[in-house]
């Protein structure tokens, strides 16, 4: 292994960082206006992914429709998670929050696996030519173009949440609750929208993990749960710029941690070193202070 | 028996308390008070521990107490409420109390197990007490979220009590207290220094504030504007101006 | 009956891994490093019972002071981080453990056969239950003699005055620092006991699987052991027993008959009991109910009469 | 309150699921067999197929009679298939249960780390009764990973054996092939069959066969990003890549080396990967793709055995197949052990069903005779399939040719 190599790594892990960046985006989206985590939301983002499937299996549509069939489902999802394990639960039992997410995590998850009895799906690449060859390097055409539709995800949203109404109105209610409701924001609607738009970029984030892997399987939900988790908290909770950089830093430090040691070692740096930031930086990427 | 001298926090640019001097002697009840945002919380909070101070000393009768952690400044003898009452709401009221029964002038009598476990044996004699002289005896068994909001001020100030402090830390009692809550406060205030205990009340009420302490420091925008006598203070221009503007 | 015996088994050692979180949520603090410790009990006391022959009492001690150990060591660490963070932090520490043990191989050659801890493939043959001709009734006696004494310890710890003050930690801890506890102490003492008692449950459970694998010990499992004291309403350990019954015992075994549906029923009826009851099964009000019949809340109150 | 009654309901029905079933009272007696393995999580297909297959199987001997019984009676089958989620403490569970109840022998596990547990609480010697393991006949079909009947003398397998069919592949290879002559591999690291299959298996075997091993490329089951390992690959330019992976990541990596343009002469893959799963996920990828498999239905036994799982709703494959020949293994042998299938006799039957298979030293199969090992493991007949155009063709057939 030479330093080509370790590189290359890193090229690879930022490529696919980006996807692990917009599931790391929805977690702090919603946590953001919460304070509370949906702990469901990666699994629902490839639910959403695996209905989009249905467009060209079932329905006879072309390939590109799962994109934005996918996208569009996962919205719904999110939607349904907010009925199912927010809306009804009062606000000051987080810990009753955090479990009927978890369940609705597993039964995301065991709903994929009755409808395809866990049997992998093929899923469309965004585009299926040869890769970038600069030099040494070698750049994957699809990955970059995984990489510019989150950025473009990323873009839209911030817009959103920056330069409209409704966003001004998310912010405020992720600010001052109370204060929000005075000036006539509905809070559950401003909440249920939050879940909304989380669901879509969510939808975003799993479509281009299926079409970046070539294929969706029950079996990366946990994985991505795990991975959009960690991202979430090296951001800092609720920074969207955060977890932007916090999940292009995961995908390159678990791929450079693969080609040093290990595969098999790969995770347990990772883990060490988010509990070692963590401890050390508990308010996350961009924060002076810890977080309370 | 508290001195403070050049005391200063910055939070980032902003200097909460900039650089001031008070001191307490034993036995008198002495007002802090000051307008909102002119850094009376941030100085208690400097005071119990809560938070570092960017520059200056603390001294607690003589000793410099910036090293001690906050929980052990209880054994030093300070004890504290809250401005937002901060009890244990999921705890009972009993509970609440038992909580401060580890204080250190109980320490060297008990055992370290027998504390940790079982508490003192004649904490229950001292806790009944305790709560008659709160009135609130009769809701001992209950949670304390589920006290009105005069009896958990009471409770809170029973909790600190417990703990047999030499200096007590009132911030704002007085909040959202009626009229005749505060005639009550004013009472009992007073009964506290007779038994013997030194008070550092910080207040926004007045009237309170006048009729109790002994001497007054008044803060504004972090820096102490001025101290003495209730009457001096009241008559002094800048608090005046501090506190009705300089329109008028 | 058998069956039921294995049941009463798979409860106990459930039952255990949800009252170690028990302990460390009364101060607030969220861990998903549990099934970490859970794990190390496993390997730990898989390894003396099976590699160094002990008997399986001072093998489960071993394990649960050993993870006891480790979750000292990651308390202090740990405190620095609230909330969220910290559940991460320990999901992160828990994660690392058990890809510390996939990446654990010690084998010695018993016979003409290797025995122990084989990285991904597990640790084979702990079957010191079955080898010493224990029946399934009497393991199930000794494991809910276990679990007795750890629930038994913690219900009367409930009624100590170091309960009340893991409680006060877990309500507000700036008002538990100007009431003079110390936050560190208490903290970490919690997460050492949590860690002690995860590491008998994991001892049990290595023991009554007589093969185990890192993936066992996975997030899955961690998510678990918060899940019961908080099913369970965290305020009292038969709420957590309560919850592990109702985890094990009904959605898991009681609903096998429903063949394909109960997995999907399991998810959906989780997220519906905390719909119904967001403070748990048996919460504040029961709980209060169920500590009245037998606590010694009566004999304050004559007391205070007297 | 009203919420305390419908949990309290729902317990209550729950309790009832909890009953262990009883033997039912019929003038025929039934002969209780049951299936068990994961049908939830992501190797449901695994207990599906199996279930298939064992209902198929049933179905077929009732309606030919059924099974003879040790004093001229009838007995019918009767199968109920239990779901273990692929996890050790269900899988135990699940058999103390049906040990609890009239069942005379159970086939299953599906997963290789239920089978390895399960095993353990069996009774190691039988007979021996300082041992205090469950006295129990199982017979696995799925769970594959090597060597794992000699764990209890109450475990038998009819899976067939790896080591048999990667020697035999190999040589085959170096005959028909000799320009191939280095191998690589791919190994899903954290999967204990995948694992044992490339170090316990193929890299013991390619050496013998002349092939030399030029190490492995490792990920992890759950994978989603194999740009690295495939790079390995790559500079390793190996003729031969042998990928000990499961389905989802055996595409994974053979879509990566299409996107990076890295090919090899022959590409060999994992048995239990020679199912509907790959070609679902990566049909073109996967394209030449050969793997030795202990079931295709080329025969015309075969061939009636799939199209009567097919009205179960399951497929016959290597695994299932597998349940089906258990099944008719299982008949056959009761009769020959005179086994009653009376509620008090129970205990007796196992026990008659446990010796029976001990003895056996060959069964019928439907790709012909397999033989059985002292240590209660198959020797199965094998034949080696690629993937076509889409579905999974015989290659090559070392028995009959």
């Amino acid at each position: 292994m030479g330093f080509v190599d370790y590189v290359q790594a890193i090229i690879d892990g930022l490529l696919f960082g980006t996807t692990y960046s917009l599931i790391g985006i929805g977690f702090t989206l919603v946590f953001g206006v919460m304070q509370k985590i949906n702990m469901s939301y990666a699994a629902g983002s490839l639910a959403g992914a695996y209905c989009g499937l249905v467009g060209p299996q079932l329905m006879g549509l072309p390939p590109w429709s799962v994109f934005p069939l996918s996208i569009a489902a996962s919205g719904v999802i999110g939607y349904l998670i907010y009925l199912t394990c927010f809306r009804f639960i009062p606000l000051a039992s987080p810990l009753a929050t955090l479990m009927s997410t978890v369940g609705m995590l597993l039964l995301l998850d065991e709903i994929i696996v009755h409808s395809t009895a866990g049997m992998p799906q093929n899923y469309p690449a965004i585009y299926d030519g040869d890769p970038i060859e600069i030099g040494d390097f070698m750049l994957r055409a699809d990955l970059v173009g995984v990489f510019l539709v989150c950025v473009v995800a990323m873009a839209v949203l911030l817009a959103l949440l920056y330069r409209t109404r409704l966003g001004m109105a998310t912010r405020a209610v992720a600010q001052q609750p109370v204060a929000a409701q005075l000036c006539g924001m509905r809070l559950q609607a401003v909440n249920g929208l939050t879940f909304v738009i989380a669901g879509l970029l969510g939808g975003v984030a799993g479509a281009m993990i299926g079409a970046s892997v070539g294929m969706l399987s029950p079996l990366i939900a946990g994985p991505i749960t795990v991975k959009g988790l960690i991202v979430t908290v090296i951001g800092g909770l609720g920074s969207i710029p955060g977890a932007i950089v916090a999940g292009l830093m995961v995908g390159a430090a678990e791929n450079l941690f693969q080609a040093l040691r290990n595969v098999t070692e790969r995770d347990i740096y990772v883990m060490l070193l988010l509990f070692v930031f963590l401890v050390v930086r508990p308010g996350g990427l961009f924060s002076g202070r810890g977080h309370d | 028996m508290l001195e403070v001298r050049g005391l200063s926090k910055h939070f980032g640019g902003v200097r909460a308390v900039d650089g001031i001097d008070f001191s307490i002697r034993p036995g008198e009840v002495f007002g802090l008070i000051g307008p909102n945002g002119s850094g009376k919380s941030t100085t208690v909070n400097l005071v119990c521990g809560l938070y570092q101070p960017t520059a200056g000393e603390i001294l607690f009768e003589g000793k410099d107490i910036a090293p001690v952690p906050t929980h052990r400044r209880l054994s030093l003898g300070l004890a504290r409420t809250f401005q937002n009452i901060r009890l244990f709401a999921n705890l009972t009221v009993w509970e609440n109390l038992w909580m401060a029964e580890n204080a250190p002038s109980h320490r060297a009598e008990t055992r370290f197990l027998k504390r940790w476990i079982g508490g003192r044996s004649d904490a229950r004699e001292r806790i009944t007490k305790a709560l008659e002289f709160s009135g609130l005896a009769h809701r001992a068994d209950d949670l304390a979220g589920s006290l009105a909001f005069g009896e958990q001020r009471r409770l809170e100030l029973a909790r600190a009590l417990a703990a047999k402090p030499r200096l007590l830390l009132l911030d704002e009692p007085a909040a959202g207290m009626n009229a005749e809550e505060i005639a009550q406060l004013d009472e009992r205030i007073r009964a506290l220094q007779q038994q013997g205990y030194t008070i550092l009340l910080i207040e926004h009420h007045m009237e309170l504030v006048m009729a109790v302490t002994d001497r007054v420091c008044v803060l504004n925008f972090g820096r102490k504007i001025a101290e003495g006598t209730p009457a001096e203070v009241q008559a002094d221009p800048a608090v005046r101006e501090a506190y009705l503007g300089t329109a008028q | 009956m058998d069956f039921y015996y294995s049941l009463a088994q798979i409860i106990g050692f459930h039952t255990l891994l949800g009252l170690s979180a028990y302990i460390v949520l009364q101060t607030g603090q969220v861990s998903l490093a549990q099934a970490g410790f859970f794990a190390i009990g496993a390997y730990v006391a898989g390894m003396l019972t099976v590699l160094a022959g002990w008997h399986l009492v001072p093998a489960m001690l071993v394990a649960g002071l050993g993870a006891a150990l480790m979750a000292c060591l990651v308390g202090f660490p740990a405190l620095r981080v609230r909330g969220l963070m910290l559940v991460i932090a320990t999901l992160a520490f828990g994660e690392a453990v058990r890809l510390f043990f996939f990446n654990f191989d010690y084998q010695i050659a018993k016979g003409e056969v290797k025995i122990g801890p084989l990285g991904g493939e597990g640790f084979r043959q702990i079957r010191w239950f079955p080898e010493n001709g224990w029946t399934s009734l009497e393991v199930m006696l000794f494991v809910w003699t276990v679990v007795a004494l750890v629930a038994g310890a913690l219900w009367w710890n409930d009624r100590s005055r170091f309960g009340a003050v893991l409680r006060a930690v877990g309500e507000d801890e700036v008002a538990a620092q100007s009431v003079g506890i110390n936050l560190t102490a208490v903290k970490v003492t919690a997460m050492t006991i949590g860690g002690f008692i995860a590491g008998l449950g994991g001892a049990i459970y290595a023991h009554y699987t007589t093969h185990i694998e890192h993936l066992n010990f996975n997030v899955l499992l961690a998510t678990f052991a918060i899940a019961y004291p908080i099913l369970g309403g965290l305020r009292s350990v038969f709420g957590t027993i309560v919850a592990a019954i109702f985890v094990q015992g009904f959605l898991v075994e009681g609903l096998r008959f429903l063949g394909d549906w109960r997995n999907l029923l399991f998810g959906a009826l989780i997220v519906l009991a905390m719909n119904l009851r967001p403070h748990g099964l048996i919460d504040a009000a029961t709980a209060r109910r169920l500590a009245r019949l037998f606590s010694r809340e009566q004999w304050r109150g004559e007391q205070r009469r007297a | 309150m009203r919420k305390t009654a419908l949990l309290l309901g729902s317990a209550f029905v729950a309790l009832a699921g909890l009953a262990v079933t009883g033997p039912a009272g019929a003038q025929e007696r039934s002969v209780v067999i049951k299936g068990f393995g994961a049908k939830s999580g992501v190797v449901r297909s695994f207990g599906v197929n199996s279930e298939a297959a064992m209902r198929a199987a049933a179905e077929l001997i009732n309606s030919q009679g059924g099974v003879k019984l040790g004093d001229g009676a009838t007995g019918k089958i009767e199968v109920e298939f239990l779901d273990d989620r692929c996890t050790a403490e269900e899988g135990i569970s699940v058999v103390r249960r049906i040990a609890s109840g009239p069942t005379l022998v159970a086939i299953g596990p599906t997963c290789s780390n239920v089978a390895e547990p399960l095993f353990g609480v069996l009774q190691k010697k039988a007979g021996d009764a300082s041992d205090s393991g469950l006295q129990f006949p199982i017979f696995t079909d799925v769970a594959i990973k090597g060597g794992l009947a000699k764990i209890s003398e109450w475990a038998f397998r009819n899976v067939p054996s790896e080591a048999e069919m990667y020697t035999s592949l190999f040589s085959w290879v170096k005959q028909t092939k000799p320009d191939l002559k280095t191998i690589f591999a791919g190994v899903e690291e954290n999967f204990a069959h995948s694992r044992a299959t490339w170090y316990a298996v193929m890299k013991e075997a390619a050496p013998k066969a002349g092939l030399e091993v030029k190490g492995e490329a490792k990920w992890l089951l759950e994978d989603t990003n194999f740009a690295q390992q495939v790079r390995e690959i790559k500079a390793a330019a190996p003729d031969i890549l042998a990928i000990a992976a499961h389905p989802f990541t055996t595409c994974g990596v053979l879509k990566e080396m299409r996107r990076q343009g890295v090919k090899v002469k022959m590409l060999i893959g994992l048995t239990s990967s020679s199912s509907l799963e790959t070609l679902q996920g990566c049909a073109r990828e996967a394209e030449g793709i050969v793997i030795p498999t202990s079931f295709a239905p080329v025969n015309q036994a075969a061939e009636a055995a799939a199209a009567q799982a097919a009205k179960f709703n399951g497929s016959l494959d290597l695994h299932s197949a597998a349940t089906y020949e258990n099944m008719f293994i299982l008949k056959k042998l009761m009769e020959e052990q005179g086994v009653l299938a009376k509620p008090d006799t129970v205990q007796a039957d196992r026990e008659k069903i446990r010796k029976g298979l001990a003895a056996l030293k060959e069964t019928g199969g439907l790709l012909g005779t397999s033989k059985r090992t002292d240590d209660r493991e198959a020797v199965k007949p094998y034949l080696y399939v690629h993937a076509k155009d889409g579905k999974w063709v015989v290659l090559h057939n070392p028995v009959t040719n």
